[in-house]
């Protein structure tokens, strides 16, 4: 994977956050403070203007910058966690990593967000994104990524019915049903990002 | 949406710059926009921060200066601070003696606090407010949200910390003052986040959201809109309610404005609170009425009764000079 | 019409009621409602009293109390008091050196308290207040409104009192200070007064009353709502061309809320109107940010300049103890 | 006249007051405060509560009776201006007075509301009304209660097209202009009250 590579998954990612970030806001108005679009498209306006440092660096180093910009710009619950995501899989992927490497990566990384977020699955938040599309990951077999993007998109949906209990959503208690999560969404259009880019790639 | 800005994008930076100005006596700001500090530093003394996110106004740079918070961390509006704010404020203002962080439970801001603690290299403490009883505890665990009674263990600690108290000391106070602090708000129009554009939720013209928090967020229920002695009389049962057993004595009485409502009507509330408050065990001892902790734009308010015992009595009526807060300086 | 209020007809006296007891430290109520006095008498001081329709809180209570006023006498909403009601205040608190009466430029006003000063028995002066440049004066005979600069006017003489001067030298410097002093609002929504349930005035969407009075009577336009720069440019250029040869060296510049504005857009403005000042020859001393002056829920606010002296920067900063401004007390 | 004729005189200025007001703070919306209704309501309310007390007083001493109340109860600016009319109708009327006296005390009274207004008959207010009037019944003759109410009615009309030279409508300069003055309107009203009045003692 050479830095034209990583850069068009870098704009892969921030196209997508930016693009949706309307609907991203519209979905935390409605069970949350109204700001997820215009926090995680701060970061990735960020994300991007860096793209080509960014880029040049390998892999790991890479995510792991990213990571570290998600941190420092998009404040709120969604930074510190995607932030970790980003760090964590910058860290444990090895410098020349293949797609074998990216199921114990993400393994680590999801760790790290449960453990950052003090959550887990099934308390509607990104997790509930994260998570199955992890197991999907670890899964491997015919059509993965085309199973990766399904699998998350389900899954975003699937938050839709859930009552919320961690994140903002869950001051709203039974009133948190309904509703799609905001950061499940985000999450679902990220993993739908890198599988296109995957499938560039090939 | 209708506001007095120049555009979304530079609202924050604009209305900071104009509160550094207009209290260059008082504060002082990072030229990078990260935090507001005291102009002067004390030294020896923990170094109190805060910060969330913005909106919230004066909390929290209203309340930097002698007595109160060493430095305050704005974030975006309604969006905590990022980690990179809280470490360069602690090393603006730390001077040996460790940092304290009070922190708004949501967690945004505890996880940003958390990841700002873990790079810093010296010794913080985090004391989490959580005084909002609207929403019940039992079943969700993020727990409560914190909102106006963080104004209180701000200056109660902040008192503390300018006799020269020790972090654990000011840690375990500020739990204390917490955990005798309740609060809950009504809404009767929604706010508007310059960068939405629109309100947050929409309300009916008859129609008031019980339990709403400090950012808009939903509460207890949507009902019609009622009368302020039956508004009053719901939030002090909550209050009473939640407080227990802690419910008798002094108390502070907080009468808090979300920012779009006039003071006749917070007076009008205070008065409906104490009438409610009458014959139930609890002497209002310090009494506060003002918009402190709001929401941008939003009409309403909020009830906060903190108890107090007379080391608390002295530390609240200890000297204060910040913007919002100031008295015996 | 959503407001915090348990019948129009009661709004009034629960407002009070609250008020006095949340500073039952500071001012005194009369029982009848006819006026708010501080606690104690200072005797051998001149009497300062104030009053006028209320709804704008906090002024004139909210400015009784040490180094300030002696006593205010609230009208009902935006409606001017009643001649007994400056009669039995200045009873109250009038102990030998005379009552001075410190009234805003509204027909309403002025002819009430004319009324209270033929009827009492007792040396009264009057300063009247009229800062408001947004109506040209030359064609009307009514002459300017006084609007926020009042506040002013009461902090400086009250503090001239407090030093023990005499009536007539009480009133030329209230003369003097009002001299000085210019304001110019804007409203961005009309405000609603309780008994009338509907608001005073219909503003679309997209457009701002620039020049507004503080009961929302109309201004100098209606016209589309502009950036905060725009805004501050305008009312900069009135209150400095009004001002004319006297707009130069040291003055206090005061960005008054209408009572439905938050504090965020409040410090933007003030930072838009600093950076209009810049060159101009006006350096700002002191600064004021806050709604002191406000019209019930109206969203807006004004801007006053008010030049000031080695004497009246000093008096300005002399110790104050009201419910509304504090400090060096 | 006797006391029950007093106490209807009290009824019918009161009356007319307290029915058009809304009307009157419709009026004082458009070019004022808000408030010409609430106030004057508020004092005749009052008025009314005493009408027995005041109405056993004779004439003079009863209109003295009403410009007090209206003094401390109105409030604003029609409060002074009110109660210094009925003050002087009542100062300056004779003990036993006759419709010969009206004139003089009207005139009395117009005058002192002008000097407490610093205003006159051409400025958009009450005068506009009051002055009219006030020469019609110097004029006096045939029908002349009915002319008296006729110039009233007219008389308030007139001020709709007038541009407020007093009173908060002169903030509004140019904008004053096509609105009818709120105190004019109550006026009017009760010079047709009290030509009501008159006419029902014949
Ligand atoms: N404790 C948590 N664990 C995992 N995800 C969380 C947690 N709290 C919040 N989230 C996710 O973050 C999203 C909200 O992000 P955002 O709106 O940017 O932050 P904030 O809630 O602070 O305004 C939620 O939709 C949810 O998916
Ligand atoms: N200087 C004046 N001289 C005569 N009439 C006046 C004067 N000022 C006001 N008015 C009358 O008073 C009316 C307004 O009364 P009101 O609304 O009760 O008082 P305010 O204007 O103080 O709110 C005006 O419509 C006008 O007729
Ligand atoms: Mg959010
Ligand atoms: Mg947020
Ligand atoms: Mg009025
Ligand atoms: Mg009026």
């Amino acid at each position: 994977m050479d830095a034209a590579a990583r850069a068009r998954l870098i704009r892969a990612l921030a196209g997508t956050v930016i693009a949706h970030a309307d609907e991203l806001t519209g979905l935390d108005q409605a069970i949350g403070d109204g700001d997820h679009g215009l926090n995680m498209k701060r970061g990735f306006e960020t994300v991007l203007a860096e793209a080509d440092t960014l880029a040049a660096q390998p892999l790991p180093a890479m995510l792991a910058g990213i990571g570290k910009t998600l941190v420092m710009r998009v404040g709120g619950a969604s930074g510190p966690l995607y932030g970790t995501l980003f760090l964590t899989l910058g860290k444990t992927l090895p410098e020349e990593s293949g797609m074998a490497d990216a199921a114990p990566a993400l393994e680590a990384a999801v760790a790290a967000v449960k453990a950052r977020g003090k959550s887990d699955a099934g308390q509607k938040t990104m997790l509930d994104v994260l998570v199955p599309v992890l197991e999907e990951l670890k899964a491997g077999g015919e059509g993965l990524p085309a199973r990766l993007a399904a699998t998350a998109h389900a899954a975003a949906e699937a938050t839709v019915p859930m009552r919320a209990v961690r994140g903002r959503a869950s001051f709203l208690g039974e009133r948190s049903v309904g509703h799609m999560d905001p950061g499940a969404r985000s999450s679902a259009l990220m993993v739908e990002a890198v599988v296109t880019w995957l499938e560039e790639q090939a | 949406m209708k506001k007095l800005i120049n555009s979304v994008d530079t609202v924050l930076a604009e209305s900071l710059a104009g509160f550094t100005a207009a209290h260059a006596d008082i504060v002082a700001a990072d030229p990078e926009g990260r935090f507001v500090r005291r102009a002067a530093v004390t030294p020896g003394k923990v170094a109190l921060i805060s910060g969330g996110g913005s909106g919230h106004e004066p909390l929290h740079a209203g309340f930097v200066g002698r007595g109160m918070l060493d430095a305050a961390c704005p974030g975006q509006v309604f969006t905590s601070p990022t980690p990179d704010q809280m470490i360069a404020a602690a090393e603006a203002v730390e001077s040996g003696a460790g940092v304290l962080f009070i922190v708004k439970n949501y967690e945004g801001d505890v996880m940003n606090f958390d990841m700002a603690r873990e790079m810093l290299d010296r010794p913080v403490a985090t004391v989490l407010t959580n005084d909002d009883v609207a929403v019940e505890t039992s079943s969700y665990s993020t727990g409560r949200r914190g909102v106006a009674g963080t104004m209180i263990v701000e200056k109660i600690v902040g008192a503390a910390a300018e006799e020269g108290r020790d972090l654990a000391a000011l840690q375990a106070l500020g739990e204390r003052v917490n955990g005798r602090t309740r609060s809950m708000g009504v809404a009767l129009t929604s706010c508007t986040v310059p960068a939405a554009g629109k309100p947050t939720f929409a309300l009916g013209e008859g129609e008031m959201e019980m339990g709403v928090g400090i950012h808009g967020e939903p509460g207890r229920r949507r009902v019609p809109l009622a009368s302020a002695d039956a508004i009053a009389a719901e939030m002090v049962e909550a209050v009473l309610g939640d407080l227990a057993d802690q419910a008798s004595g002094d108390a502070l009485l907080l009468i808090n404005g979300f920012g779009g409502t006039p003071l006749m009507e917070l007076y009008l509330m205070y008065d409906a609170v104490r009438r409610r408050l009458n014959g139930r065990g609890v002497t209002v001892a310090r009494s506060v009425v003002g918009s402190y902790v709001t929401s941008l734009d939003m009409a309403g308010c909020s009830v906060t009764l903190s108890m107090l015992d007379p080391e608390t009595v002295a530390l609240w009526d200890a000297p204060v000079h910040t913007a919002a807060l100031r008295w015996g300086a």
